[in-house]
């Protein structure tokens, strides 16, 4: 872990109030893998925003970040050479298994971002984005630049599947089945997704959001509700997290 | 020559006057990628129950201007598991230890402070000031009646020094704290969290799952500062002073009211390095203000 | 179809809900170059006694994260020339005009209402709260039987609506503000500041030359906000909220915990246009969230 | 009295810690006389700091800043370009009389550059300056420029005058007297302006500073003790002053 002010490299709006920052930060991308994430400070806010890494280089990292409120509005604000304080990398990824498994990536909206290093890990991942229309997709063709199979659904069926990304997931799962599913997006998503993998028998891991302070498990502030041995007990998203079995979480 | 940063609280010595927050520190673990434990003058542990609580649901956290509030509402595994889990990784770190025992009835904070005789804990914090928690916490240091009840029932079942954390969203701060010494208080800390509220206006609802929760963070700081004056003024044992601390100036400042020693809480989740900040910045000001000892700070101001 | 912005308070019609706070906007004459004060749903008037007072010494100002320390200590030119110099000029200025009604004294109090009876005034803000001057103000309003007594005094010497501002610096708000409602108030308006203090490290003095001052601005928010959310959900009198609202969403949100209308104080001093932005943007989300009326918000996130 | 932000034209370092801002701001100089002030926003403070009105020109302001705490600090890190937030302009500045009459002016450090407009009012000012030391001294050419007699005293005696600038003045006033005098810096020099005024029996006009929130006297925060027929009185610097009657003031 390491907490550092970083040049910021460049700023790119790849969808509307969504924009992708290269950060200037070598040695934090050599500690991070995929499913973590930075917790980013912003001048005048008193807390730090939590934002999932999206691309590890050796020369840095890459966020994707969605203007949702004062903070990332602020964010978003920030332009080439400015300073970007950053607390990272934070929490335990994903668990990835060996490259050549077949594995699902199922992302919603700004959920999208932290499963593109799973894409570059997997030789051939199917990939299935939902976002509420074509305006709003972000980053597919550098999933297909990492070789996966993407499967687009809108909700207004401006561009691929018209309706929810766990429609044409489930489709898949029914004919092709698969060894490992990885899902970040809204939480009605991520209930779906998690009835799919138990109907399908397919091993899943849900990325989950809360509320943060600290973000390394000093303060328990980012508490969900998770079932273990002993009953359902508060987990902590930053430490434990984001990323829980999918059978686990109780959403 | 080199400045005393040592200050003493009730027999205690602390190799400098920065402690890290109860609540704000886990239990001494999430920090030591970035600073030694050394480092710190002492370390107040997680709110700790006789029974494992689980807490609050969530969300437990909400933004304020230059604050934030929190629900935790005391989640900790217990006071076995504290003993026998948590305290032996703290063996040998090299700082003063300080345990912050919370209770819902005057038996569980006695079991409790019991459980802690003979560890390696150094001090007791009694947290009569905790607002997230149903029963008891902030009930019992709300009232004189309150906290005096329970230090009396702790003081005689300790041998540890005893310090009492009281909680800001009182009247009158000043009889409490003294009522608190009266009863056998070897040091009052202050102040915990100030009871505040969000609503999330999308979703028309209290952000917290709690409705409310304990306001922290620099926009106390002058409440904190205030009531550290007056209770400094009106009782004899040592004070510490919390509250919104995030730089050396304030924690200077802290000690000109009249702290022997301060705490830094919700600094370090914007900035892991604050409590150190603050020590090596108080360092460097006392030796370019001449003093001798930081303990020359405290109560400066009211001379 | 345009939203309505009215909202009524003990009988009095306010055009929209943002009133400015008391001791924040003086007589009501220091903003006229930005904007006509008919823009304005109502003005508290600055802080008057019976007899004038020439306030504390200074400094009086002190700065805070993100919030401001003041101990001005109710200067004011006195009952008798706020009536005759004061009030006249504001007549016709399009706006519900509040006093702001101070004193040390039940016999003051009562003096200074009896004065107001006749006048242009619409409405009396009794001010239980002022933590700047020795006697009186936050001492009566500091437990429920100095509010009680003020108010019931008070109450069977004017036929004026009476809001009764209470002072935040208690243990138990809800009781304080249902004793007023049982003695007759007909609104209640909160909060008053926070008691707080600042020292200077360089002069190692307070800055305030009162030591102690109330504090304002964004920081209190929360606070605020946790005591207008437990008063309106106890008392069936109208809750004017107020502390720290600098932008419509805190507008918002203070409605939505209760609050009838609000109250902006400090947010002038950096912004003078605030309370206008404050209109415009309520108005503007009232539209855009279908709302037919201000009133509506009142109370929506308890529900 | 106008509330906007304008842009700043340029910033210069005149002496250690001391900035000159020249502002884009016709339309507030175009109300400003002098002796007045604005009222500055800063980003991350909640109160405005009062700065003088320094030059006045057809295209807007000159302030002259000296770091003095975190807020003046932030000022100086504002560049060319950038935005600075202005209420202004406030109080009543100085009551000035006839361009010919005899006016002696007197600064000390930081108090100096308000009465740059006066020199400039004046046809022929005797302007007094006292300083910490020569690298400290701020604005004697500016003065010179306005047509005004110098005498430049500084403490350590690196240039002019070793001691109190109130001593060149005396001899000068005792010499030479004059019609009218105006002094603004700190508080020890301007007591002895005010006891030289009364010796040498000159009307003399001082510039005070308080703790200010308001800026308008809407808040009746920056009271100073004002000595009138009634006994001592609160007066309040933004809306009364900043300038008063050296034989009004209380120090
Ligand atoms: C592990 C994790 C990874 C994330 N990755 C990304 C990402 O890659 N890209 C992206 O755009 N967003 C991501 N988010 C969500 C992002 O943190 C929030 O959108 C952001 O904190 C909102 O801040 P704000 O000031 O704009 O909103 P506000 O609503 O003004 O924020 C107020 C407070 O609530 C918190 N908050 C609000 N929404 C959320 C949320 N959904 N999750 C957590 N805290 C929240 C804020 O952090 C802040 O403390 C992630 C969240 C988590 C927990
Ligand atoms: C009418 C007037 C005109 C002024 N003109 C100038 C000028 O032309 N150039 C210049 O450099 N300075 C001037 N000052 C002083 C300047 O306002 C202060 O140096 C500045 O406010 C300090 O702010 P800070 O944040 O750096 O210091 P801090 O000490 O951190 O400020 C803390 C608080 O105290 C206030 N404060 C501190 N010192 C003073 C002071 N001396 N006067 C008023 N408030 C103070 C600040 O405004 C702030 O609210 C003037 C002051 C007044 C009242
Ligand atoms: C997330 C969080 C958890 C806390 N938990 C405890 C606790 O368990 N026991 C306690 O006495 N105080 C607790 N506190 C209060 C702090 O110790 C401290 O009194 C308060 O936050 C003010 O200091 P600060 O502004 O430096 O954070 C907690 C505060 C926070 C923010
Ligand atoms: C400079 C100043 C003077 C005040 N004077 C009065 C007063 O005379 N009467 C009163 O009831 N409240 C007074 N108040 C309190 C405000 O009306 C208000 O309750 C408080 O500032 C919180 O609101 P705010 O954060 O919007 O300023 C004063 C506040 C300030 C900052
Ligand atoms: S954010 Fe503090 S424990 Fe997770
Ligand atoms: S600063 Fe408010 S009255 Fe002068």
């Amino acid at each position: 872990m390491l907490q550092k002010a970083y040049p910021l490299i460049g700023r790119t709006l790849i969808a509307p109030h969504t924009h992708s920052f290269s950060i200037d930060c070598p040695d934090m991308a050599a500690l991070a893998r995929p499913g973590q994430f930075v917790h980013v400070r912003l001048p005048g806010f008193l807390l730090r925003r939590p934002i999932s890494v999206c691309q590890i280089t050796q020369d840095g990292l890459r966020i994707v970040v969605e203007e949702r409120g004062a903070g990332t509005e602020e964010m978003a604000r920030l332009g080439s050479g400015d300073l970007i304080d950053l607390l990272g990398p934070l929490g335990n990824g994903f668990l990835t298994e060996a490259p050549h498994r077949r594995a699902v990536l199922v992302g919603g909206g700004i959920g999208t971002p932290p499963l593109l290093p799973l894409a570059e890990h997997y030789h051939k991942a199917e990939v299935f984005l939902g976002f509420r229309s074509a305006d709003r997709a972000i980053l597919t063709e550098d999933f297909e630049a990492a070789g996966a199979t993407v499967t687009l659904a809108t909700e207004d069926g401006s561009a691929g599947h018209h309706g929810y990304v766990t429609e044409p997931l489930e489709q898949h799962l029914a004919r092709h089945g698969a060894d490992v599913l990885y899902a970040c997006g809204p939480e009605p998503m991520l209930k779906a997704v998690q009835a799919l993998a138990a109907k399908y028998h397919v091993t899943a891991y849900l990325s989950l959001e809360a509320r943060m302070a600290c973000g390394v498990g000093a303060c328990l502030g980012c508490a969900v509700p998770i079932l273990t041995a002993e009953g359902v007990v508060y987990r902590h998203v930053c430490k434990d997290g984001p990323v829980f079995p999918a059978e686990e979480v109780v959403l | 020559m080199k400045v005393d940063m040592r200050v003493n609280i009730a027999g205690v010595t602390f190799k400098n006057p920065v402690i890290t927050a109860s609540g704000c520190y886990g239990f001494g673990g999430d920090y030591t990628d970035f600073y030694p434990l050394s480092r710190l003058g002492g370390v107040c542990l997680k709110g700790t129950t006789l029974e494992p609580r689980q807490g609050n649901p969530p969300p437990r956290i909400a933004e304020t201007p230059m604050g934030m509030l929190n629900s935790v509402g005391l989640q900790n595994p217990g006071g076995h598991a504290f003993v026998t889990e948590e305290l032996p990784r703290l063996t040998g770190c090299g700082t003063v230890l300080i345990a912050n025992a919370a209770g819902s009835s005057i038996e569980s904070y006695v079991g409790l402070v019991e459980l802690l005789e003979g560890t390696a804990i150094d001090m007791i914090e009694l947290n009569i000031s905790c607002p997230n928690v149903k029963e008891g916490g902030m009930a019992f240091g709300a009232t004189c009646e309150g906290a005096a009840r329970v230090v009396r029932a702790v003081r005689g079942r300790t041998t540890k020094p005893l310090m009492v954390k009281l909680s800001p969203n009182v009247t009158d701060i000043v009889s409490i704290a003294k009522a608190c010494e009266a009863e056998g208080a070897d040091a009052i800390s202050l102040i915990n969290t100030l009871l505040g509220m969000r609503i999330d206006i999308k979703t028309r609802r209290p952000v917290l799952n709690q409705v409310m929760g304990g306001l922290s963070g620099p926009a106390v700081f002058p409440v904190a500062l205030r009531m550290v004056w007056q209770v400094a003024g009106a009782v004899s044992v040592p004070v510490v002073g919390l509250g919104g601390i995030e730089k050396w100036q304030d924690a200077v400042e802290m000690m000109m009211a009249g702290a022997a020693a301060v705490q830094v809480g919700t600094a370090s989740f914007y900035d892991v390095y604050a409590p150190v900040r603050i020590i090596e910045g108080m360092e460097a000001y006392l030796e370019r203000e001449g003093f001798g000892a930081a303990s020359q700070l405290t109560g400066i101001a009211r001379k």
